[in-house]
């Protein structure tokens, strides 16, 4: 296990413990396991928090900041987080405007946070819950609410979160963000398994030429295993699925975002989004804005994910919006 | 009202056997799904090992819900909240006064597999924890029904827990991402599953050294 | 070879295609390997010009942009870049206020750059040239001019370009960079090799629980290898270091930059840097501000190298100025 | 004014079997370096075939230069370039109009190995090119000097530059970052050096077969 660390058991609280050192003027920890803005609660602003396992920075804390979202619960290394910790990450950045909970759908996460908004709703902080769930790979359409949330989450972060800056209701960040999912999803391929540290074995085998389509955000096993593709070949599958989800069609105007799963070089996401401009150039789908980087990630697995949404002139104005967290920076 | 003493020592027995099987639980768990049940089961079992010593002097049902409430504060993924909330379940699962152990052991274990299925939304055959746990529910409510001995239910328990989980590893899955991957997890158990019937195989060890 | 690519021998070429597809507003390619921002060259402004191999995202070409440098020659993985593409991007960014030449200390770069600032004397561009020689571990102190740039040319462009964006002559941007250089120091460890696209296969062999201590930035061996540490004691090990060879002394003020070399996850890099903050504590020397993240990488090699750069009032306040690239915003 | 056509079969010679080595000068230049330089000489080789049909026709200085100014085009690494500049000088060596073949080899390879000592900085000994191409720049000398036929030139060009080579194994590097890792290098040739020999080899063995 070639890692950079002291001790695979408290790996999550010296991680945290580096990031508060980093970034002490721009984040708070209220308990040992939830972060929040520094300046939170905003007044009168929506809350919005989110939590999820640890491993997949700058997802999900790397997203607390101004334009963003306010607070992030965090749990062991690929698991959820606890309800209690949600509680602190809730109570710490509820100003009366109400919270909305955004996260992915993974069932921890789900049954823990659901638990958290009751006891929230006990202290009077109105809850609503917005589930990422974009993994076009990890159910097939019928069962779309089953679907794993992955990278696009990035998306209704950036939309939330612009919304609730903007002076926006609960109600409103909800409509706008419910929005903002309908027209996401997601696909990725993996190039190499991934080792949580504790455990200190990968969490899978991939022999070298092979790939892993559709691999979930934990190395859950993908739609298919098959011989490594070239970038034309990987984009030409993965915008395929993705293209015929929703499906986007000719004359969308969409953003998107091209995001490495940890080893893979941003050269090679480049390569990746090279071919990916070309077929969207030529299904005639245009082009606002372009993401290319690590924006979710699972440790050192190598590998990327295309993710695209469909815009309006909302969601295009909240996603130019400025925010700026320690992970994080749009002018 | 039943101090939690026989309850400590059980839970100190499985708990330190279970830790036995990190790795094969992380595999198991790995078929399908991210391959850490195995390290959520180590998390929760030392957690629960030094809780045990603040337990002893509690009623029974009180020291079951405190084991609930420590799992999810600190071993919260699916598994580990949905064995919290089950726990949590039996800890209020109605006993009279002098109900005998077994019967009280039927309760616990009925409530805590109605909460699985409750808050998990599934139900046997949907490849989960439920088709072990559910099987060594009604093995100790028949052993209760029977008059049989601890020991003797003990072990049916773990008989059922272990046939059912076996039996998942020919089902096709319902939840999660598992679902869509039915072939690629074909011919292996649930982690789950083989979890449950690994506990009620400790448990029913232990009975028999005692 | 677990990559995402079409073909190894257009790996750098088709890279900088998807660069210019994702940032066309924000990029020009005056010639096939030559990178400069949409808007150059700006008047007034003193042009800064950098350069090397690919295969260091964001590292080169990732600072073009506003508040940094102006363009960049790139050159294939690991290899300089042609003198005649450092003469296009010398061109293509001269306002009349005069070009540095910006980069670090590689033979092959320098050959070529030098001969660029020839060429470009010819055309009557004023050129000044610094060079980046921040890693400690590359030669010993009597031999410090000897030594390679390294992940610290980052804390280089960003004086330099804060500084030419504040309108400073040629004289000012190079003596206030000069400065900036001479209290820069880098060392980094390896804990894996990385694979160049044509060679195929990796550059040196690493066995598993080992690490290349003070490894080059295209795997160039360390100074010693041994057994892989933990965190805190490769923290120590490169604080110890880089604080010796200025020396850094209690009461100064330092920026830090933790920076990832590819593979290894952003959790490991803060937990790497909880350890330096401690030591630096320690030390009595003051933390102004940190950037962790991936500033200068070897394609997937696992590994993170530690930079320091002394800080005065004006140095700080150029660290602290605004800047916006495709590859780092800072607000 | 002599025509390129027996450079650019030389040319052609030289770089089609200079390919072969490209996995052998990346392990070296991996020792203590950064393991690129048989892409280099490979990129350079196919860089100067395209080249060759242009070259035919021009004076034989002249297509030398044009070498040179297309390696430094695509092929500029720290080995490239060097090359580069030592083909650009080589082309500017003095040659009176009917100086025989041999006189001007000599001219040529003392021209680039004087561009190499000077652009790279470096004397023999440190441990590069330098060292293969000095010794083989003297034997051409000493060939022409004495009369001897092209053939048997090559040969002790050869010879010379593969011991130069050699003899790299034991040298301490001065340049660069190896300059401080002269015992992880130890026993090692110098890339550099070896694709010299490789280069002179090649060319020996072209004239045999012609
Ligand atoms: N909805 C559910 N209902 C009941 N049991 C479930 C459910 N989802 C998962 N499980 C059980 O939990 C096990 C996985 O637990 P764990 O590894 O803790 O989950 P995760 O890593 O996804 O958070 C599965 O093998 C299955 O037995
Ligand atoms: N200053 C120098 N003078 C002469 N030869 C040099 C010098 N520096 C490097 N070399 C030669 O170049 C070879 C490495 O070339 P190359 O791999 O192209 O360099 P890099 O990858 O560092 O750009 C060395 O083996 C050595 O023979
Ligand atoms: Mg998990
Ligand atoms: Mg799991
Ligand atoms: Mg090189
Ligand atoms: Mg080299």
């Amino acid at each position: 296990m070639q890692k950079i660390l002291n001790d695979p058991e408290p790996f999550v609280d010296e991680m945290l413990d580096g990031i508060l050192a980093a970034h002490a003027g721009q984040l708070r920890r209220p308990s040992a396991r939830a972060i929040v803005r520094a300046d939170a609660p905003v007044g009168g602003k929506v809350g919005i928090a989110t939590g999820g396992g640890s491993g997949h920075l700058p997802v999900f804390m790397g997203y607390v900041g101004r334009g963003l979202i306010d607070g992030a619960a965090i749990g062991n290394v690929f698991a959820s987080p606890s309800s209690d910790d949600m509680l602190e990450v809730t109570r710490a950045i509820s100003s009366g405007a109400g919270v909305l909970y955004l996260y992915g759908n993974y069932g921890g996460d789900r049954l823990n946070f659901d638990l958290a908004a009751e006891l929230a709703a006990d202290d009077g902080i109105e809850v609503r819950t917005i589930l990422g769930a974009d993994d076009v790979a990890s159910a097939p359409p019928e069962r779309a609410s089953a679907r794993r949330g992955i990278a696009g989450i990035f998306f209704l972060y950036k939309v939330a979160g612009a919304a609730a800056a903007s002076g926006a209701s609960l109600a409103e960040v909800v409509a706008v963000t419910e929005r903002a999912a309908a027209g996401t999803r997601t696909m990725g391929v993996a190039l190499s398994p991934c080792t949580i540290p504790a455990a200190g074995v990968p969490t899978f085998e991939l022999p070298v030429g092979q790939m892993e389509i559709g691999m979930g955000i934990h190395g859950e096993p993908g739609v298919r295993r098959g011989p490594l593709e070239t970038a034309d070949e990987i984009a030409r599958e993965l915008t395929a699925a993705i293209l015929a989800d929703l499906p986007y069609r000719r004359g969308d105007e969409v953003g998107v975002l091209v995001n490495g799963l940890g080893a893979t070089p941003r050269e090679e996401l480049y390569i990746l989004y090279r071919s990916v401009a070309r077929i969207l150039g030529n299904e005639g789908i245009r082009v606002h804005r372009v993401w290319v980087g690590e924006y979710a990630t699972s440790l050192e697995m190598a590998g990327a994910s295309l993710t695209l949404i469909r815009l309006d002139d909302e969601l295009r104005s909240l996603l130019d919006a400025p925010a700026e967290t320690p992970f994080f920076v749009q002018a | 009202m039943t101090d939690a003493s026989g309850f400590v020592d059980l839970l100190r027995a499985v708990a330190t056997r279970l830790q036995d099987h990190r790795d094969e639980l992380n595999r198991l768990d790995g078929v399908a799904g991210d391959g850490d049940l195995g390290l959520t089961v180590s998390t929760a079992c030392r957690a629960v090992l030094e809780l045990a010593p603040t337990l002893e002097s509690l009623p029974e049902a009180e020291a079951i819900r405190k084991c609930g409430t420590e799992i999810a504060r600190r071993a919260p993924s699916t598994g580990g909240t949905l064995i919290a909330f089950a726990l949590m379940a039996a800890a209020k699962a109605p006993a009279a006064p002098d109900t005998p152990p077994l019967e009280r052991a039927a309760a616990y274990l009925e409530a805590a597999a109605g909460s699985i299925a409750l808050r998990g939304q599934v139900e046997p055959g949907d490849r989960t924890m439920l088709d072990a746990l559910r099987p060594a529910a009604e093995a100790v409510r028949a052993a209760a029904d029977a008059g049989a001995d601890p020991g003797s239910a003990a072990r049916a328990a773990a008989l059922a827990a272990d046939a059912g989980a076996r039996a998942t590893a020919t089902m096709p899955a319902k939840v999660g991402r598992a679902g869509w991957l039915a072939d690629r997890a074909a011919g292996n158990e649930d982690a789950g599953a083989r979890l449950i019937a690994l506990a009620f195989a400790a448990a029913s060890r232990s009975r028999e050294r005692s």
